[in-house]
């Protein structure tokens, strides 16, 4: 591997990503997977780095799960999106930045598409009005919830309680790194550091002290992939999608996964539990798992958060392993406090 | 007359005698072995044989093939005479010998030695008209003799002259037999000659006898002589057995199998034995065959290939699976082996379990109209030149011919080549798939146009009622009755004729009958019984595209010899096999017709 | 172990890493102008047999070089050796016997 | 009407057109950006399909070249003038006046970092074919190490509208299958594959050349555009595809990947056709006057093409396009008076 030809790679993708005055938005699904994610983001921003991050409880669904099940077009689509503008628009806000990486993604495809077809976007603005009588401007800049985090990694680091060292050997943790697909595949330019070798979660680890490792199946999705999660029929592809990544990974030892998206630390984590008990097989160190974290709650942890209070309690593979490597103290018994 | 020696017995005898006993036991053995290998059903045809009729045909042929060996003659008349002076001349000393001992000596008859040294133990005055008589028939048999083993001394070093390109290679056994049996004869006319004086002789064996008494008065010099001569004998007889020489008892049993009507079922045992034996290694059958017009695929003719059976040896399957199975070599054989049928079996033996399996057969149905009279099946190979159907609906059409294609949309194949190729098993699931379809078309001729498909749907279908015919057969007949009528043409054709249509099916006449009515027939260099393979034979299994190409090469030559306009063949396989090498055009039988039609 | 309604389904990646090429190596010492194959087709388009059968010279040659014998072989069930492959192959490949040795070499009666 | 005549580029196709002036008793000036004569030849080894040595056949380009003037490291800066007479400026702030000028630009070499999914750069193991001449030349490349598997990527940068180039460069196909039977010359006991979309052997002994990859060094072929490269945790590379043949994803482990780097536009390309205001095509090469009758000149009087300035072309190809080019030029100033 030669990493100045990533970082050669890298300086080609930078993004701009504003340092302050963000309008919010939350993602559906990582409110029931891991609550706790977004909780810890925002007062992250705020209260340790005091900085302006608005949300309303007026923002909705951007819509992405129901349109990539399949089940709504992509003008109902992107005349949701608009209401969010909107929201953003009355709030006085221009920099957006959504939690979720399908959002994310959604977002950026709907820009995207005005862009080139303008008279799509006079259609969605009338429908907006007709359906809401409300209005909306673009936003200016549009950032997923983890470039904010890479923006802030260094204030972070100077923050940091913990580093991402092992503290038994002393050697930096093996992180291995997880995308979401829709961050960065559909448009290279729109993350940092592209859709080959994206930098925005590795710029964090590098931070915090941990070391990227690389792995054959790196770009290959997590499995959640909507339809092939949600029927059930499908389900054993998922599986097998995520089952591939791991035995790609596990030759290269990683002490943890950190990813940028809400499928993915959730099948990452709960698939490592069904093939342990449908296959008998586990991808850790002495027969367990290996830890999945939000980029957030790694941040969390860095910050020095208690672990229990960033709601790695729901995780269903144990993350005790990595803390005590990280040397982070916690209370065996607060893990089932309500 | 008396015997010189009362107790009619001296050591000098002892070589031959015990040669004679060893071969007779060997002889013994090896046909019961033959016998026990046959089944019942064979056993029963051998007894069937020995009603005087038979056994008179199977005498005439024992005649004419062992001793006066009539096929080489056809071959080579000084090859055929080397033949059978040495083996008409000697079996006249022994029958002769035998007689001389019935009427001199009775009280030695059947004592083994005694017709052979006669002349050491018995005095006779040739003064007696009898008694001359005798010496000069024998003189005079012992002169073929001598004149054959000179030629044959001869031919070991230009066989050419007796009209073969390459002789078989001898092995440590022939060479004992060969040079013990080119010496047996002189050794005994110098023996008769040194006793001819005691023992009488004639023209030969006299004027020797003086010449020698010329500067040999010793009569101690007898002696070593005639042992000389029981020693060649001797060795002779011994060495057969492993030698090329045992064809000459054994064709006699095989000529005997073959007129009880038995053919070899197994490639090595049973009738095949008595076949391996009789091979001569003559060697005919390499200039025959097609492959050898590459040197380094001599290995591969018949006459090794027995060899290798002969000894047992696993490589034989490599040999026949490389055999065109283009027949010739069994139609030059002097000795008549079916070396194309031990190669079959052989592969048979090797392949015969099929390893895949023809249930989808079972879904296949009769699809057209209920078929008019004449049924055509144009077989894998036709497909790929459909101008050979086109040209025989045409003329089927102008000869107000109702027809149904039955494979007009892709064929079963009809089984030979899975056949050849030693899935016999295999073979079997197609014909009688084929056999349903064509019942179930009720026609009443089934006319093809390869002649690999004819050979099979002939020999192996038995289609009862329904009359199988070849197209240049069938073509010829609509133009000798009259319905389709040609305009000749200036063109000159030579045709080739396909292995399995001539050799095969045993048709020359008729395509060439039927050519001659649309332009002049010029005859090639090689042709009917001679042809030589196109080299796109299926009987090949591992034979390479080069290898091939050698073959078409030669075959050309061949047929191009009288520069003809035009080659015409009468099967598709030849014709794809031509037509890439062919500097004049190569058409099938069926199209030049149907240019040369006539539309009343 | 645990059913959950679903499970890991089996994955139709080629993987040439674990491709044992013993029985390809003995084959190709019986045919060795089985590597000058082109893909063309022309054995597939004319076989006989295709009228009934899933034969697929062709498919057969390439599977058996990314180590897919079992499927290779299912695809020359039927054959009946006809020989119009041979004829036909710009590569002047010994189609029939190859198939013939495929079936010698990869099944065992 | 004077006979001087300017070539841009000191490739095959510039070296070539200037000794055809010389024989027809022009002045030809060279005027080549880089530091040395020769283009892309002077990094070839050998060249197919007869593996004819490259160096060699450069020196005889060169050879005649002596007593013409040659300015290298320079570029025209502007161009005055039209119809038979220019006078031009380099950027050594010399100034010609000639009668005509060909433009011999050629082309450039795709730059494989630019497909990421490759790894080029990246990943230790992944080089392209010029490198791969390189090592045939200097047979020393420490990113070659006795490799046993070893993989050819075909249409890298050509037939690929990601990377903005549609074209077809072909060179490569036969290229990849020459360096793989030199590379398997080299490492007999290794296994080549080549990743190929389609084999193009248009050209006289292309096939032969093919026939005897299959039969004589065995290389494996799959049909299949390679999709994305990366190092298992011993730095072999994982290569995968689709084997489009038996419509089935393929997965290889491989010591070494060559790239077959395309050939595409030079980026300077633009800003010489404003120069001698000319036209480039969507495809960024020049634009000929006419694609069959006229495709040695240029659509402005006086501007003539040679070479893979006017898109892909073989060695052969471009030198007798050069012959051709001061051929149509000659007659051309023939009529100027």
């Amino acid at each position: 591997m030669i990493v100045n030809g990533k970082q050669k790679i890298w300086s080609e993708y930078q993004k701009e990503i504003p340092d302050d005055h963000y309008f919010y938005v939350r993602s559906c699904i990582r409110q029931n997977f891991f609550p706790a994610s977004e909780k810890t983001f925002l007062d992250i921003v705020r209260n340790k780095l005091n900085l302006d991050f608005f949300e309303t409880e007026h923002h909705t669904t951007c819509g992405g799960i129901a349109y990539h099940s399949d089940t709504i077009p992509q003008e109902t689509l992107m005349t949701i999106v608009a209401r969010q503008f909107a929201l953003m628009t009355e709030s006085g806000y221009k920099n957006y930045v959504a939690s979720c990486i399908t959002s994310f993604g959604i977002y950026t495809e709907t820009l995207e598409t005005w862009q080139h077809f303008p008279e799509f976007e006079e259609k969605i603005r009338e429908n907006l009005w007709k359906a809401t009588k409300r209005e909306f401007n673009k936003p200016e800049y549009l950032a997923h919830a983890s470039d904010v985090i890479y923006k802030l990694r260094d204030k972070i680091a100077a923050r940091a309680k913990h580093r991402l060292i092992n503290k038994f050997t002393g050697e930096p943790l093996r992180v291995v790194e997880h995308i979401g697909c829709h961050y960065s595949k559909m448009f290279p330019s729109k993350g940092v550091g592209g859709a080959e070798y994206p930098y925005v979660l590795t710029g964090m680890i590098e931070a915090w002290g941990g070391e990227i490792i690389d792995y054959p199946e790196r770009r290959h999705c997590c499995g959640f992939g909507f339809r092939q999660y949600l029927v059930q029929a499908n389900r054993g592809y998922s599986l097998s999608n995520t089952h591939k990544k791991f035995e790609s990974m596990q030759p290269f030892k990683p002490d943890m996964i950190i990813t940028n998206c809400p499928g993915c630390p959730y099948f990452l984590d709960r698939w490592q539990y069904v093939i342990a008990e449908m296959e008998g097989k586990t991808y850790g160190e002495n027969s367990q798992g290996i830890p999945v974290f939000t980029y957030e709650e790694v941040a969390g942890l860095v910050l020095g958060y208690d672990p229990w209070d960033l709601g790695l309690q729901v995780h269903q593979t144990d993350v005790e392993p990595l803390l005590d490597k990280m040397g982070i103290e916690y209370n065996k018994a607060d893990k089932y406090k309500i | 007359m008396k015997e010189r020696l009362i107790f009619g017995y001296d050591p000098f005898v002892l070589p031959f005698t015990l040669g004679m006993v060893f071969i007779i036991l060997y002889l013994l053995v090896g046909t019961v072995r033959i016998i026990l290998a046959l089944d019942d059903s064979e056993r029963k045809l051998i007894l069937k044989s020995f009603f005087p009729l038979k056994l008179f045909k199977s005498i005439k042929d024992i005649i004419l093939d062992c001793l006066i060996h009539v096929k080489i003659f056809k071959k080579n008349p000084l090859l055929g005479y080397m033949h059978s002076s040495i083996a008409f001349g000697w079996f006249m000393l022994i029958f002769i010998g035998h007689i001389e001992v019935m009427i001199y000596t009775p009280q030695r008859t059947g004592v083994l030695y005694y017709p052979v040294f006669f002349r050491y133990f018995v005095m006779e005055t040739h003064e007696t008209l009898r008694g001359s008589f005798f010496f000069f028939l024998m003189d005079l048999s012992l002169l073929l003799v001598l004149t054959g083993i000179g030629l044959a001394i001869f031919k070991r070093f230009r066989s050419k002259a007796l009209g073969m390109r390459r002789t078989t290679k001898l092995r440590l056994g022939d060479k004992i037999a060969l040079y013990s049996l080119w010496a047996i004869f002189p050794l005994r006319l110098l023996a008769e000659s040194f006793t001819a004086n005691i023992s009488g002789g004639s023209f030969l064996t006299i004027s020797i006898n003086h010449l020698l008494n010329a500067f040999v008065t010793n009569p101690d010099y007898i002696l070593p002589v005639w042992w000389a001569y029981s020693i060649a004998l001797g060795l002779f007889l011994f060495a057969l057995p492993f030698s090329r020489y045992m064809h000459i008892p054994t064709e006699i049993l095989l000529i005997l199998l073959r007129n009880a009507g038995i053919k070899s079922s197994m490639s090595r045992n049973g009738y095949a034995e008595s076949e391996i034996y009789s091979c001569s290694r003559c060697g005919i059958c390499i200039d025959d065959c097609p492959m050898t017009v590459q040197k380094r695929n001599i290995k591969f003719s018949s006459v090794y290939f027995i060899r290798l059976l002969r000894r047992r040896f696993d490589e034989s399957i490599n040999t026949a699976d490389k055999c065109l199975m283009c027949n010739k070599c069994v139609e030059v054989c002097p000795v008549g082996i079916d070396s194309t049928r031990l190669k079959l079996l052989k592969r048979q033996e090797e392949y015969g379990k099929s390893r895949t399996n023809y249930d989808y057969l079972s879904t296949i149905e009769y699809s057209k109209k209920r078929a008019d009279n004449v049924l055509y099946y144009a077989g894998c190979m036709t497909h790929l030149s459909p101008a050979i159907y086109k040209s025989l609906f045409k003329i089927l059409e102008s000869a107000k011919i109702d027809y149904t294609f039955l494979d007009s949309d892709g064929s079963i194949c009809c089984g030979r080549p899975l056949m050849l190729s030693g899935n016999l098993e295999g073979a079997k699931n197609l014909i009688k798939k084929n056999r349903e379809l064509i019942k179930a078309s009720g026609c009443d001729t089934l006319l093809l146009s390869c002649p690999i498909c004819y050979k099979i749907f002939n020999e192996e279908y038995k289609l009862k009622g329904i009359k199988v015919v070849h197209h240049s057969v069938y073509i010829n007949d609509l133009v000798k009755s009259g319905k389709i009528s040609l305009k000749k043409s200036s063109d000159s054709y030579v045709f080739h004729d396909p292995c399995e249509l001539g050799r095969g099916s045993n048709i020359y006449d008729e395509p060439r009958e039927l050519l001659s009515n649309s332009g002049v027939v010029k005859e090639a260099s090689k042709e009917r019984r001679e042809s030589i393979c196109c080299g796109g034979s299926l009987g090949s299994l591992t034979l390479s595209y080069n290898d091939r190409e050698q073959i078409t090469k030669a075959s050309l030559k061949a047929l191009l010899e009288n520069d003809p306009d035009k080659v015409v063949t009468a099967c598709p396989l030849c014709l794809k096999s031509f037509s890439p090498y062919n500097s004049k055009p190569t058409i099938d039988i069926a199209q030049i017709i149907s240019e040369q039609l006539i539309n009343s | 172990m645990v059913d959950f309604g679903y499970s890991l389904s089996p994955s139709s990646r080629i993987n040439l890493d674990n491709f044992d090429q013993g029985r390809l190596t003995i084959l190709s010492k019986i045919e060795p102008d089985l590597i000058k194959c082109i893909a063309c087709g022309s054995c597939a388009a004319s076989c006989s047999a295709a009228n009934f059968t899933k034969i697929n010279l062709r498919k057969v040659i390439l599977l058996l070089h990314r180590g897919l014998d079992n499927e290779a072989v299912s695809l020359i069930e039927g054959c009946m050796l006809c020989g119009k492959c041979t004829l036909v192959c710009p590569r002047g490949i010994n189609t029939r016997n190859l198939i013939r040795s495929i079936l010698k070499t990869y099944k065992e009666v | 009407m004077s006979k001087d005549v300017l070539v841009i580029g000191g490739g095959p196709a510039g070296l070539e057109a200037a000794n055809q002036l010389k024989i027809l008793g022009y002045k030809a000036y060279i005027v080549e950006k880089s530091e040395k004569l020769g283009g892309h030849l002077a990094k070839w080894d050998r060249l197919f399909p007869e593996s004819i040595s490259a160096s060699e056949t450069l020196d005889k380009l060169l050879k005649p070249i002596n007593d013409i003037s040659v300015f290298l490291n320079s570029e025209i800066v502007s161009v005055n003038g039209t119809d038979g007479s220019f006078s031009v400026l380099l950027s050594n702030n010399i100034t010609l006046s000639v009668s005509s000028i060909i433009v011999a630009t050629g082309f450039s070499l795709f730059h494989a970092e630019k497909k990421e999914e490759y790894g080029y750069g990246i990943y230790d193991r992944v080089i392209t074919s010029v490198d791969l001449e390189n090592y045939f030349k200097k047979h020393s490349d420490n990113r070659i190490i006795n490799p046993k598997k070893i993989g050819f990527v075909h249409c890298v940068g050509s037939r690929d509208e990601k990377v903005c180039n549609r074209q077809c460069s072909k060179v490569c196909c036969v290229t990849a299958i020459k360096q793989a039977c030199e590379v398997k010359e080299i490492f007999p006991q290794s296994e080549v594959y080549c990743f190929y979309m389609d084999l193009r052997m248009y050209g006289r002994y292309y096939e032969d050349l093919y026939l005897e990859a299959q039969s004589k060094y065995g290389i494996r072929f799959i049909r299949g555009r390679v999709s994305e490269v990366s190092e298992d945790e011993n730095g072999k590379l994982v290569v995968k595809a689709e084997d489009t043949l038996s419509s089935k994803p393929l997965k290889v482990t491989l010591d070494l990947l060559v790239l077959m780097v395309g050939m595409v536009k030079n980026d300077d390309n633009e800003s010489i056709s404003n120069l001698l205001n000319i036209r480039v095509g969507e495809d960024g090469f020049f634009k000929t006057a006419n694609p069959i009758l006229r495709s040695t000149e240029g659509d402005s009087q006086g501007i003539f093409f040679a070479g893979a300035s006017t898109g892909p072309k073989t060695l052969p190809e471009t030198i007798n396009e050069a012959k051709a080019t001061v051929l149509s030029m000659h007659n051309y100033l023939s009529k100027q008076v």
